[in-house]
């Protein structure tokens, strides 16, 4: 059995239906790619396996467990979810951002890896005692992602981590995403931009009105037909 | 039926005041918890006008509303540049003074002994009358270009000046608007009941006009009217429960903002089209069940 | 949910109370005292062979609310009298609709714009029935100038309270009259709770007594917080000194004046005091014999008029040398106030209340 | 003498900065005004009365009770008039309206069980007052302003400091984004309105030694609010200090003009202090950004 | 005609915009680009009122409209949407864009209370104007629902429509194209082209989806710690060191 899969998991709004019997599987050590244009099901997926929507029915399980029901909890287990629109508690500086993401420890342990997230992105470290509300776009999706890692995941949910970063930057995130995945932790990445989540991923899945409409690995995927027209513009 | 037209007759006054909160917290967003002292104002400045100086009682009212709105714009003025808890506070402390004011200045008003004398101009036709068209510009006003621009800043302040919406002012108009559809109806209380007294407007009465509103669904005037006939009508049928009665009204409210957040109504409004939706809904209901049967 | 029906063999009358709110203690009592007066007479066979049925309408201390019930009570529930409160907003607001109808309204507010007019002339339905505020302020003034020798006075009072405010002028008037000196006048309202900076004030002028008519929450403030300042002098206040004010001051009440409507060591209202605690587990205070004697009086009249209320309004205005537990109760037809009804001002020795002197309000 | 009012300032500042803390509290967390606050520190203070002082027990024992009970009531109401609020993620709008009937609710059953009577504390003190040279202090006031010092301090550390007052403020600004940095957001907010409680508890036996205990005791809350104005919104050190700027300003307007009028002035001063300095005295501006 | 030169703007010790200029014209794309915290969105919140500038000035058709007030300044022309949309919950698609054309709407407040004959037609006609508005960015088939029920990509168009009902002669777009998969953003280029063709206002663009904003502008100012580095062609910025080095990366 996979060490993370969803099975058969549907969620609605009110009337509306955000997700119809989606299926998935991660490995350990693996980035798994979610695409599909806007309003397909993605971020209500994440939101689901992190515990905020509750499902009308399907199975999330983890190391063969099924997850239990409150967000805390699943973070507890190490599933971390780095929210769409990044999601700064505003009024909090970039250190506090970065302790409420390290929750879940104390002492010595939270300090350590606040050197460490510094260490990874320079720039929080000069501005730490800015109010997260004040950054820029760009400096909170890098906020966000790093309070992600302060809570040490074994699987982490990346709600598209290059919303509104600059090229170089992306760049620098999907090198970071790569060495998170090479520490043996499981990324399930949601991205709209197709091309880059596709040649960084193990495996994806193209999601479409709530439903799974292909999967494959990367490769397959960036040469099929549908997904070129689709989510590659050409 | 002299009972029912007097129930009759104070609910629709309260009703009023209610379409007043309406305005600004259903509407608007903001929340005035010393309205009831603009009701104050337009009580004792009317009952003055005709007793003392013997104005004919719709002069009385108009520059009692007058005054009202004057004392509502200084009131405003601080308020609605800033963060929309301000004006629920600041009015809160506005109805403190007003109180003092009322019960310090004994020769105007009596004191804390009420104002006594009022002649009962107010009748049930009059107030009957005066609530269907304020309800009517209620309506209006709430489809109106002015009406969307209160809802647009309910939604969100920064956007709304963005495209050219000048908030303080429409946070203003619409103060000023309820300051005096709330005197208004404060005119018509003092002339119904024809004793007034400074202990009758304080800042419960305010949020009982607010939770009435929330009650019948924040966004729907057709709710807010409902509400008030079930809400000041209940406390009369629930006499029998004697000292359950707040305990029970209370529960109720509770109740409704938990299980049905949007309020009785939600924001659906009594119009000639949802109305036709409806009946067509219910039709189609009914045919349905009957086909089951 | 009355039954209408059995009307044939009942009487209603109505008792407008505030049995909840902020003065609901003061309702209840004025109810309670009424009820067992009726009881009693239900036991004994009622008047006329009827039963009395009395019903109470809460007017949570609202004036709209009393406003409603009053006219619940005299239109749909046809009652044939009235026992009002002693809370002179709600009376006061009455006052003009009672006007309307031909139903007699016996309260206790001691306010005499609750029974008269602005031109002089009595409400007609409206009958007070303890001695006016006029009456009270100065048999206070009267007896701490005469009997206590003291001259000049400091007075704080509850402006917001009307029942406070109709207690000022005629104290004040009588101590002028009498060549003496108030020093200074403060008030607070009603959110009010920490009065030492007032007192303060008034303590500097350095008074012979402080004069404070208010209810019995705000004196018990007043005394607890003036004698924590070191006042040592006399304080002089209304009807709500009266016991249970002993009780839950918590401290000794030495050195205070308070006015009352009836002689609280007088046996026979001690042993209703006891059974009343006995049975109903109720404190009484002065205003359940207030309305103990109204409800009486009531009784008397369906006795001899019968239910027409139009006859037990006359009869009221035209009472005679009824003997009450409050006194001897004549009602003067000129100001809807009793006539020559005894007044007593008492004292406290430590907690234990003391009778001084009996005065005949005189209007 | 003017010293002696100045003291009396400052006791009256006290009490109303002990409501205020207990108050912003809330406000701080979950942006909204608690209505019920006053209604706590009525209940607050009975059950100190009922369960402790009539039983001849001393203060601090009273303290303590009313401050359990004062918590366990908090916790109550988030789960009767809150928490599913807060599962539907409706706007603060609808807490002011359930906070205000809540209030409602428990001063019914305050009613229900007194009546319109009052209780008096025993005392609990030899005599109520001391003397330095010639200022006189009343005891109980002393302690509380000595009290609402600790408890404000020990509050603005716990949220300043404290992985716990972490948590609290990042719950205060966002509710999901909160629960999943693996905070129990229910258990935060469940613990705010219990900490909340605990001091309306605290000072309501307070109010009730000074001014007598009633059902409407809480209506003085009305001044905590009044004081938050011009400390600033949601600053919990600008509450203490609008509070005890205002028992203060009130206390000197007494004793100047009379109570009569006090509050007008209070109230003008009030607006003319937004119109200068809108954001209070301790109130920080953080420039929206678009 | 919109001319900014050299406004400055610090937040504390932070210089988040240094001694900007620009000058646009109607049918003109401008892209600005550049790192983050770069002070992109920051010049778009001095234009339009939101900051006000330390430095400098912003003159549009004559006009210095550098300290007007916010509304004053949408009145007078310039629009824009929000980095993380704003829109205003609780209206329906339709009536968030009628709001943004209300204050050109010519009824008093005496047609608030009674539909006076003015006040039907100018709904009327601000009706017509926002359905189209709505239908420029092909939206009208959404005119009644709720925005928040909205997928992400449509609620960035109804930003759009609702700032083209303010009549703008500038068009502010803080990064329209986040969020959107590549075939949406190149519809979002051909709707921003012909927009813009219509020659009715200038579009200034603030954009990191080098795709889109490579293909349709004009000229591009690239910013970096809150110093213009650059000013350009696409073809001439892309070639330029200092921006590789700073913003682009090598292609990789
Ligand atoms: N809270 C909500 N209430 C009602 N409908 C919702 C809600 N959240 C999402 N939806 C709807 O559910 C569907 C899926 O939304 P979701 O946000 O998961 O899409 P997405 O794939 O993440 O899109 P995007 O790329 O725009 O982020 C959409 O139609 C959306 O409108
Ligand atoms: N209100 C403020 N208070 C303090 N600093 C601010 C404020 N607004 C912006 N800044 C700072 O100014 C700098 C410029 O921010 P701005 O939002 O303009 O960047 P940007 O170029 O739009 O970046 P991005 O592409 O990431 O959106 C950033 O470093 C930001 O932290
Ligand atoms: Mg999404
Ligand atoms: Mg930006």
């Amino acid at each position: 059995m996979a060490m993370f899969s969803v099975e058969d998991l549907s969620v609605h709004y009110g009337y509306v239906t955000a997700l119809k019997n989606v299926s998935l599987t991660a490995e350990r050590g693996q980035i798994v790619s979610i695409i599909g244009s806007n309003g397909a099901g993605k971020t209500s997926l994440l939101r689901t396996i992190s515990g905020l929507v509750k499902p009308v029915h399907g199975r999330i399980t983890f190391m063969d467990k099924a997850l239990p029901h409150q967000a805390h909890k699943i973070v507890g287990l190490g599933i971390v979810h780095v929210p769409e629109g990044r999601g700064t508690f505003s009024g909090l500086t970039i250190q506090d951002n970065l302790l409420v993401g390290g929750y879940r420890f104390r002492g010595g342990q939270l300090h350590q890896d606040l050197v460490e997230q510094y260490e990874l992105f320079p720039l929080l470290k000069h501005r730490k005692t800015q109010f997260a509300g004040t950054l820029s776009g760009g400096e909170q999706q890098m906020l966000a992602i790093s309070r992600g890692l302060m809570s040490k995941p074994k699987i982490l949910l990346l709600d598209e981590p290059s919303l509104g970063l600059a090229p170089l930057v992306v760049n620098q995130v999907y090198d970071v995403i790569r060495r998170i995945r090479d520490s043996d932790i499981t990324i399930i990445l949601v991205e709209q931009n197709a091309r880059k989540a596709l040649s960084i991923c193990d495996k994806a899945y193209v999601l479409e009105n709530g439903e799974i409409r292909a999967t494959g690995t990367g490769g397959e995927l960036l040469s099929s037909d549908l997904v070129k027209k689709a989510y590659l513009g050409q | 039926m002299a009972l029912l037209i007097s129930i009759l007759t104070s609910t629709l006054i309260t009703l009023i005041a209610v379409i007043g909160i309406y305005i600004l917290t259903g509407m608007t967003g903001l929340f005035s918890l010393g309205q009831a002292s603009f009701m104050a104002i337009g009580a004792y400045t009317s009952g003055l006008l005709v007793v003392k100086w013997g104005l004919p009682f719709p002069l009385a009212c108009l520059i009692a509303i007058f005054l009202a709105v004057l004392v509502g714009w200084i009131v405003g003025l601080p308020t609605v540049r800033l963060r929309r808890d301000y004006i629920s506070l600041v009015t809160l402390g506005f109805g403190e003074a007003i109180t003092a004011i009322l019960n310090r200045a004994t020769p105007l008003t009596g004191g804390a002994a009420g104002f006594v004398g009022i002649p009962p101009y107010t009748s049930f036709t009059l107030v009957l009358v005066s609530a269907v068209i304020i309800i009517a510009a209620v309506a209006m006003f709430k489809v109106s270009k002015f009406g969307r621009q209160c809802s647009a800043l309910r939604g969100d302040e920064l956007a709304a000046r963005a495209v050219g919406i000048n908030v303080p002012w429409i946070k203003m108009t619409a103060f000023l608007f309820s300051v005096a559809v709330t005197a208004y109806s404060g005119c018509l209380y003092a002339f119904y009941t024809t004793y007034v007294d400074p202990s009758i407007f304080g800042w419960r009465k305010s949020a009982d006009w607010v939770i009435m509103v929330f009650f019948g669904g924040s966004g729907s005037l057709t709710g807010a009217v409902l509400a008030t006939f079930i809400l000041s009508g209940l406390p009369e049928i629930l006499r029998f429960l004697a000292d359950y009665r707040s305990i029970f009204y209370a529960a109720l409210v509770l109740l409704i903002i938990n299980f049905k957040p949007s309020g009785l109504l939600g924001s659906w409004e009594l119009t000639p089209k949802n109305l036709r939706k409806l009946a067509r809904d219910i039709s189609l209901f009914m045919k349905k069940g009957g086909k089951n049967a | 949910a009355g039954s209408k029906e059995a009307a044939a063999s009942e009487i209603v009358i109505g008792s407008v109370q505030d049995i909840t709110g902020p003065t609901s203690s003061l309702g209840k009592m004025v109810d309670s005292g009424a009820r067992l007066a009726i009881d009693e007479v239900n036991a004994k066979g009622g008047v006329n062979g009827k039963t009395i049925r009395i019903i109470t309408y809460d007017t949570k201390g609202d004036v709209n609310e009393a406003i409603n019930a009053f006219t619940r009570a005299v239109t749909t529930d046809k009652v044939s009298a009235l026992i009002g409160p002693p809370v002179a907003n709600i009376a006061l607001a009455l006052a003009p609709i009672s006007e309307r109808y031909s139903v007699p309204f016996l309260n206790l507010a001691i306010d005499p714009k609750v029974q008269i007019k602005a031109d002089g002339t009595p409400y007609k339905n409206m009958f007070g029935m303890q001695p006016s505020a006029d009456q009270q302020g100065s048999i206070m003034a009267q007896y701490a100038i005469e009997k206590r020798g003291f001259g000049k006075f400091g007075i704080i009072y509850n402006e917001s309270n009307a029942y406070a405010v109709s207690l000022l002028a005629p104290f004040v008037d009588t101590v002028k009259a009498n060549g003496k000196t108030v020093a200074v006048t403060t008030s607070y309202t009603a959110n009010d709770k920490d009065f030492k900076t007032l007192l303060n004030n008034i303590l500097q002028a350095g008074v012979d007594a402080i004069y404070s008519p208010g209810y019995t929450q705000e004196l018990i403030l007043i005394t607890q917080q003036a004698r924590a300042m070191g006042f040592k002098g006399a304080l002089i206040y209304g009807l709500d000194a009266g016991p249970p004010f002993n009780n839950l001051l918590g401290e000794s009440a030495d050195n205070i004046y308070f006015i009352n409507n009836i002689d609280t060591t007088e046996p026979h209202l001690e042993a209703i005091t006891k059974s009343v605690k006995a049975t109903q587990n109720i404190d009484v205070t002065n205003k359940f014999f207030l309305g103990y004697d109204i409800g009486n009086i009531l009784v008397q009249a369906l006795g001899a008029v019968g239910s027409d209320s139009v006859a037990i309004r006359d009869y009221v205005e035209n009472l005679k040398g009824y003997q009450g537990l409050t006194g001897v109760i004549t009602m003067d037809a000129k100001t809807h106030f009793p006539l020559g009804l005894e007044m007593v001002m008492h004292t406290y020795e430590g907690t234990t209340p003391v009778v001084l002197e009996r005065y005949s309000a005189s209007y | 003498m003017s010293l002696q009012i100045l003291i009396n300032g400052l006791a009256l500042g006290s009490v109303y900065a002990l409501i205020a803390t207990g108050f912003s509290l809330v406000f701080n967390v979950l942006k909204f005004s608690n209505f019920a606050y006053g209604a706590m520190m009525t209940c607050g203070a009975f059950f100190g009365y009922f369960l402790s002082a009539a039983n001849g027990w001393g203060l601090v024992p009273t303290l303590l009770v009313a401050m359990v009970s004062g918590a366990v009531l908090g916790l109550l109401g988030q789960v009767i008039a809150f928490q599913r609020i807060l599962n539907n993620n409706s706007s603060p709008i609808y807490f002011f309206v359930s906070s205000i009937t809540l209030g409602t609710l428990l001063e019914g059953f305050v009613t229900l069980k007194v009546g319109a009577n009052f209780y008096n504390y025993p005392r609990f003190f030899e005599s109520s007052t001391f003397k330095i040279g010639s200022v006189i202090i009343s005891k109980s006031d002393a302690m509380m302003f000595v009290l609402s010092a600790i408890a404000l301090l020990l509050l603005a550390y716990v949220i300043k400091y404290t992985r716990i007052g972490r948590a609290l403020r990042s719950v205060s600004f966002n509710r999901d984004n909160a629960s999943l940095m693996g905070i129990n957001v229910t258990m935060i907010i469940r613990l705010t309105f219990m900490v909340s409680g605990a001091l309306a508890g605290l000072s309501g036996v307070f109010l009730g030694i000074n001014y007598t205990l009633y059902p409407t005791l809480g209506s003085l809350v009305v001044k905590g609010f009044i004081a938050s104005v011009i400390g600033g919104l949601g600053s919990l050190s600008g509450a203490v200090i609008g509070a005890v700027l205002l028992g203060m300003m009130e206390t000197f307007l007494i004793h100047l003009i009379g109570s009569g009028y006090a509050p007008v002035v209070t109230f003008l001063i009030m607006l003319v202090f937004l119109l200068v300095r809108p954001r209070g005295i301790a109130g920080s501006n953080v420039q929206e950004k678009a | 005609m919109l001319e900014i030169t050299r406004i400055h703007k610090n937040f504390g010790g932070i210089v988040a915009v240094q001694d900007f200029s620009l000058t646009a014209s109607q049918g003109e794309i401008h892209g600005i680009i550049g790192p983050n915290g770069a002070g992109k969105t920051t010049i778009f919140n001095v234009i339009s009122g939101i900051y006000a500038a330390d430095q400098g000035t912003v003159i549009l058709d004559g006009h210095d409209i550098t300290r007007l007030e916010q509304h004053k300044i949408a009145r007078k022309g310039i629009a824009r949407t929000f980095q993380n949309i704003r829109l205003f919950k609780g209206l329906s698609v339709l009536h968030n864009v009628m709001c943004a054309f209300d204050s050109q709407t010519r009824y008093s407040i005496l047609g608030a209370f009674i539909p006076t004959r003015l006040r039907r037609e100018e709904e009327k006609h601000g009706h017509d104007v926002c359905m189209a508005c709505l239908a420029r960015v092909g939206m009208e088939k959404y005119a009644d629902e709720m925005p928040e029920n909205l997928p992400y990509g449509h609620q960035r168009r109804l930003e759009i429509a609702r700032a083209l009902a303010c009549h703008p002669s500038i068009l502010l777009l803080d990064e329209p194209a986040a969020g959107l998969n590549p075939t949406e953003v190149s519809e979002l280029s051909d709707l921003i082209v012909s927009l813009a063709e219509s020659k009715d206002f200038a579009v200034l663009l603030i954009e990191h989806r080098l795709e889109l904003v490579m293909s349709i502008s004009q000229l591009i100012h690239v910013q970096n710690f809150g110093k213009t580095i650059a000013t350009g062609t696409p073809e001439e910025v892309k070639a330029n060191p200092a921006v590789i080095e700073a913003y682009l990366g090598k292609e990789e």
